[in-house]
């Protein structure tokens, strides 16, 4: 086991598949750089050409992205903040996600568009969304979303060597956090939940960053006699409803925390499926925890306070138990 | 510039192509036989005849809403396309995809497209994939005058031009954006001119005239080609149909039409290789009368093809998944 | 009572405010031509200054009504098809949204955006979908989404009235639907669900062209003794909740139905909210009908199969009831 | 041109003013101060200035996520922006936008801006508005060499054109996109070429000259004042920060800060003014004194403010609407 941060862990990943496949680039803005550092000395070992810093211009970064794959590269574009995506939509989503059926399933897209999303530094309302609810609703992509370095690294391997568009989503919050890591670099297959923490009272489904917020709410349960078990999907589709299913199954109830906006939050539309598909088992209403329904505020008690947190979560599981 | 007969020929054939296929799908979707909404290129013939001529095989086009015309002059297959117009499993897109999303990769065509603009930094990326790749492909970005206005036009030429990627950016003027001529749309004549403000050869040529259209685009693409970088390509043209079919054409006098119909690029070509003694009457009555044959035959086959199976919507959206069917 | 579609409604009530507030003016591309007819004819009366053709370039038209807006302006920007939206994401998510919170609530944006969702004449994967679900998950915008010519009349006038910007959708096979509207051009308050058909064993929430389908099924149903509740919310943000509430707690049971791609619906959200907040009053799991989760298919066998129906409303209702 | 010694000295003050602002957010913002992060405009300050003073009070402006300048030059007041910068009540969005959203709808700024960009639609409607109501508005939209390569400048500049509407666009080239310099993200050097494409003036000027700024201004605003339309306006600039506190700034060196810096506007203006006999040195040490007391009292205004109460959170939002606050 080594240890890395997750900004550290993601970097080790790109460069182990462009170390592996010589089709593999990398294109965004100020990449060389690396604005928060993941990108950072890729340049030197890949150059300029494998390693390109763009114009400021996402709709070209990202269907520049496009057309590449089709042509039979294996691109990873950046999209410095997801706020930012909204300026590449068309092409991640009329394009990219829609290419391979409108064409009868006749070309690839192997392309991984990489991008930082969430609140806690200030950065305001438009540059700390979190918009994963969008893309899980669009056929075609793929989502990931890991919470530890270990899960990022494993996970960007598999995203790099996916032969469809992911998007893989990196909280800005967690570039710092420390954690093991395997000496081998290894791909963790998309699709397949993470148990983060085992229980047997209550099921906690996390995202993101909200899963650390997760595993401190459920060491103050355990405290009290409360044994939540923590399950992080890590990728947001494909979906391993079976892993969450089975945890509900077990403790009847569960509570959702993501860190979206809680109107129209990926969270309702796995909220909407336990209650069709597992509605027997629940003895209790889903319960979600999510961000408060505006924008990402500047002021700093205004962002704690819009932001979900420990014990928003620990309150909901309360209401439940 | 000496043209071989061949090329020329070919040239001609793939002008008639384009007019009779889409003379055809006017006609069936006349008679509610094509499903969805149609955009014809007849008028246009030129401009991608002329270009695609000066691409090798494995050079990549991209096209938009508007695409037969690109996609045959590129080499693309009536019976597919016709069978993509109906809706058939045998289509270019196994009925996915319908007229404005038909494609052929091994043909280097990377798809008509429904986004106005949308294709332009598609085009963009692949020249930098053939550029990284060192395949020595160039390709060529097919877009309107309306779309010239997008602000994808912009950022892709802006990075093409940056990265000297091996592109030739061309766009077909056919004086209108739906409903909405040129000069109600952007207050230059000369789309070409905006090649200035990327530091690239911006050219305007006839493009009713085939042979002016091949010309340039054989410069532009050894431009391309040798690591130059891209050219800006406007091709003068006019449709004459409506922006879909079923347009009462409410903006534009039926003797501008008339004007522009009487340059069809068609009959002027014909003249073209007669005049010089290229080709005799039979031969071009030859090539006339064969394709009449295959858009017949390219009929028959949709006719004859059937719908795709319910369950293939839930097929080809992921290499690796498929969704569930009707089980609701 | 007057008779007129669905089209004419919506033009009518643009008339209205045009001459009622020489603020309101119009832009889109072709608008006056119009081409779905929905903006036909307003030149006519109120010139080119006011009924604007713009340039293709849809950035520049939500960007211009965010600072037409901002300036002092009541525009009604036109976005021709919901798929397009995609090239104007950021006006009106990151401007015209978040705007008046950014400023600290000193300015209004009193903006309309018009557009057409929804699939049925094989205009295939990039002119067909239902992305009402992006929307209502961004504070800051309100999203209207009407059935019938009296609701479109009542509602485009709110919506115009209205001091937020509101994304006004309008499915493409309801502009030829006939119906009566009053006599006097009233608005209908956004927020406001409608009961379409009363009825005691299920509540069948629809939207859109879905609620003509839903109440299509409500025939066949009652004509087996199951008498279904038809409840129309009209404006998808704005919601209201109490009258579905009220509904569920009547008929214990509930079904969704919209067009959207069913996984990450707006009907999720909804269902999620059910299963928490009415948990109690339910009898049987939430049933949720959507599309199928692909792309939109051009060929009309696939489209058909790909669109909910009667059946599969019908269905769902018979296995809960 | 003959400028009154009241429009010089208020250039003058106003330049003093962004200096003396910024300045104190830079040592603020290294103590710890103010959260989030912040661009600074430092070196820039002849080009807000400079057109501002073009303006009417009742013109609008937008402006980009390097806020601050342009702010202060169309007369935002120190206290409100400092306050906004803590994140406390009173700052001018109430502590809910931060330095990249300072808006002030009253002296007819219609905000910084996050992304990058975004202004131009904005001003652009903004200039429509102004046009439709008749209200004689101008608008000045300001953004940078790295905004030049978005779509949305594009899109914009071709409505702008095609409308004639009353707006200058004012390209604020500072050599750099974030870590990128000029030469690394497009092909040209003088973006005014780029007005070619809009049928449009375009028009380069020293930005670090507040005068030669000022006139091109002038005649820029009254030309779209007349009805004839925008102008695209370049200053050359250079920020003598980091692209935003804290960058370590490996992508220039050293000497060409210094070059640059040898340029700075605001002594170059003072010696100006002294030249020509406009002010003595004293008035100007009055000045200086005065805005560095003015700035001062804006750190204690800020520092004794509030910070907003939780539940503003979700207030602003709508204006009839207001959110749950946390009942989850
Ligand atoms: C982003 C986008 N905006 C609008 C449309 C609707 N639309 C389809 S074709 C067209 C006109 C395009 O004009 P031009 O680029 O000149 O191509 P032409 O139709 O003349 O070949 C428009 C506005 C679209 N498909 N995509
Ligand atoms: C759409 C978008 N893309 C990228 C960014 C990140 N970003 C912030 S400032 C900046 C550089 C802008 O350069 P320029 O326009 O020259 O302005 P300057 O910072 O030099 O004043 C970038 C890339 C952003 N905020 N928005
Ligand atoms: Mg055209
Ligand atoms: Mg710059």
């Amino acid at each position: 086991m080594r240890k890395m941060n997750f900004a550290q862990a993601i970097n080790e990943g790109i460069k182990n598949e462009m170390r592996r496949d010589p089709n593999v680039f990398l294109m965004g803005e100020d990449v060389k750089f690396g604005v928060f550092g993941v990108t950072a000395g890729l340049i030197d070992e890949f150059g300029e050409e494998r390693v390109r810093d763009t114009p400021i211009t996402e709709e070209a970064i990202a269907g520049g992205a496009v057309g590449a794959a089709a042509a039979g590269s294996r691109p990873i574009a950046e999209i410095m903040f997801i706020d930012f995506i909204t300026v590449a939509m068309d092409q991640i989503v009329n394009q990219a996600a829609k290419m391979r059926y409108m064409f009868g399933g006749k070309i690839k897209l192997p392309i991984t568009f990489r991008t930082m999303a969430g609140a806690g530094i200030s950065a305001a309302a438009q540059h700390s969304q979190s918009l994963e609810a969008w893309f899980t609703h669009v056929p075609g992509l793929k989502v990931v979303f890991p919470a530890t370095p270990k899960d990022a690294l494993g996970l960007i391997i598999s995203s790099i060597r996916d032969d469809n568009p992911v998007l893989f989503i990196e909280h800005k919050l967690l570039y710092a956090t420390e954690g093991e890591v395997p000496d081998e670099n290894e791909p963790i297959p998309l699709g397949v939940a993470d148990v983060k923490r085992p229980g047997k009272d209550v099921t906690i489904v996390a995202t993101g960053f909200m899963v650390h917020k997760a595993l401190q709410a459920a060491e103050e349960l355990s405290k009290e006699g409360v044994e939540a078990e923590v399950v992080d999907p890590r990728t947001l589709f494909p979906l391993d409803k079976e892993t969450i299913y089975n945890s509900i199954k077990k403790t009847h109830k569960v509570v959702l925390v993501t860190e979206e906006v809680k109107r129209g939050a990926w969270s309702g539309e796995l909220a909407a499926d336990i209650a069709e598909e597992v509605f027997d088992s629940l003895k209790a209403p889903v319960k979600r925890i999510g961000a408060l329904n505006s924008p990402v505020p500047f002021s700093p008690p205004l962002e704690k306070y819009y932001v979900p947190n420990e014990v928003d979560i620990i309150n909901a599981v309360k209401s439940i138990v | 510039m000496e043209i071989p007969k061949e090329t020329l020929l070919t040239m001609y054939e793939r002008m008639v192509r384009i007019r009779k296929f889409e003379e055809k799908a006017s006609e069936l979707f006349a008679k509610g036989k094509l499903p969805g909404f149609i955009h014809l290129y007849i008028g246009e013939e030129a401009t991608g005849v002329g270009v695609c001529a000066a691409l090798r095989e494995d050079d990549l086009i991209t096209s938009t809403h508007r695409g037969h015309g690109n996609v045959i002059a590129k080499g693309g297959e009536p019976k597919y396309m016709m069978a993509e117009l109906y809706g058939k499993v045998t289509g270019y897109c196994k009925g996915k995809g319908g007229s404005m999303h038909i494609a052929d990769a091994e043909k280097g065509i990377l798809g008509a497209n429904g986004i106005v603009g949308a294709g332009l930094p598609i085009a963009t990326g692949a020249a930098l994939s053939a550029k990284l790749r060192k395949s020595g492909q160039v390709v060529a970005c097919f877009f309107g005058d309306g779309a010239s206005n997008e602000g994808t036009f912009h950022e892709s030429i802006n990075m093409g031009s940056l990265w000297k990627l091996p592109i030739v950016y061309v766009c077909e003027n056919n004086q209108y954006g739906e409903f909405t001529s040129q000069k109600r749309h952007q207050v230059i004549t000369d789309i070409s001119q905006r090649a200035t403000a990327y530091g690239i050869p911006g050219v305007t040529v006839d493009g009713m005239d085939v042979l002016a259209v091949y010309e340039a685009a054989v410069e532009a693409v050894k431009r391309a080609r040798e690591g130059n970088g891209p050219t800006l390509l406007e091709c003068k043209t006019y449709r004459f149909h409506g922006h879909f079919e079923g347009d009462p054409q409410l903006y534009r006098d039926k003797s501008e039409v008339e004007e522009w119909m009487a340059k069809d690029p068609i009959p002027m070509f014909g003249k073209q290789l007669l005049g010089n003694g290229v080709a005799t009457e039979e031969e071009l009555k030859e090539i006339q009368n064969r394709i009449q044959q295959e858009i017949d035959d390219a009929v028959k086959f949709a006719e004859d093809s059937p719908y795709p199976e319910d369950n293939e919507t839930v097929k080809d959206i992921y290499t690796d998944l498929v969704e569930e069917g009707r089980v609701r």
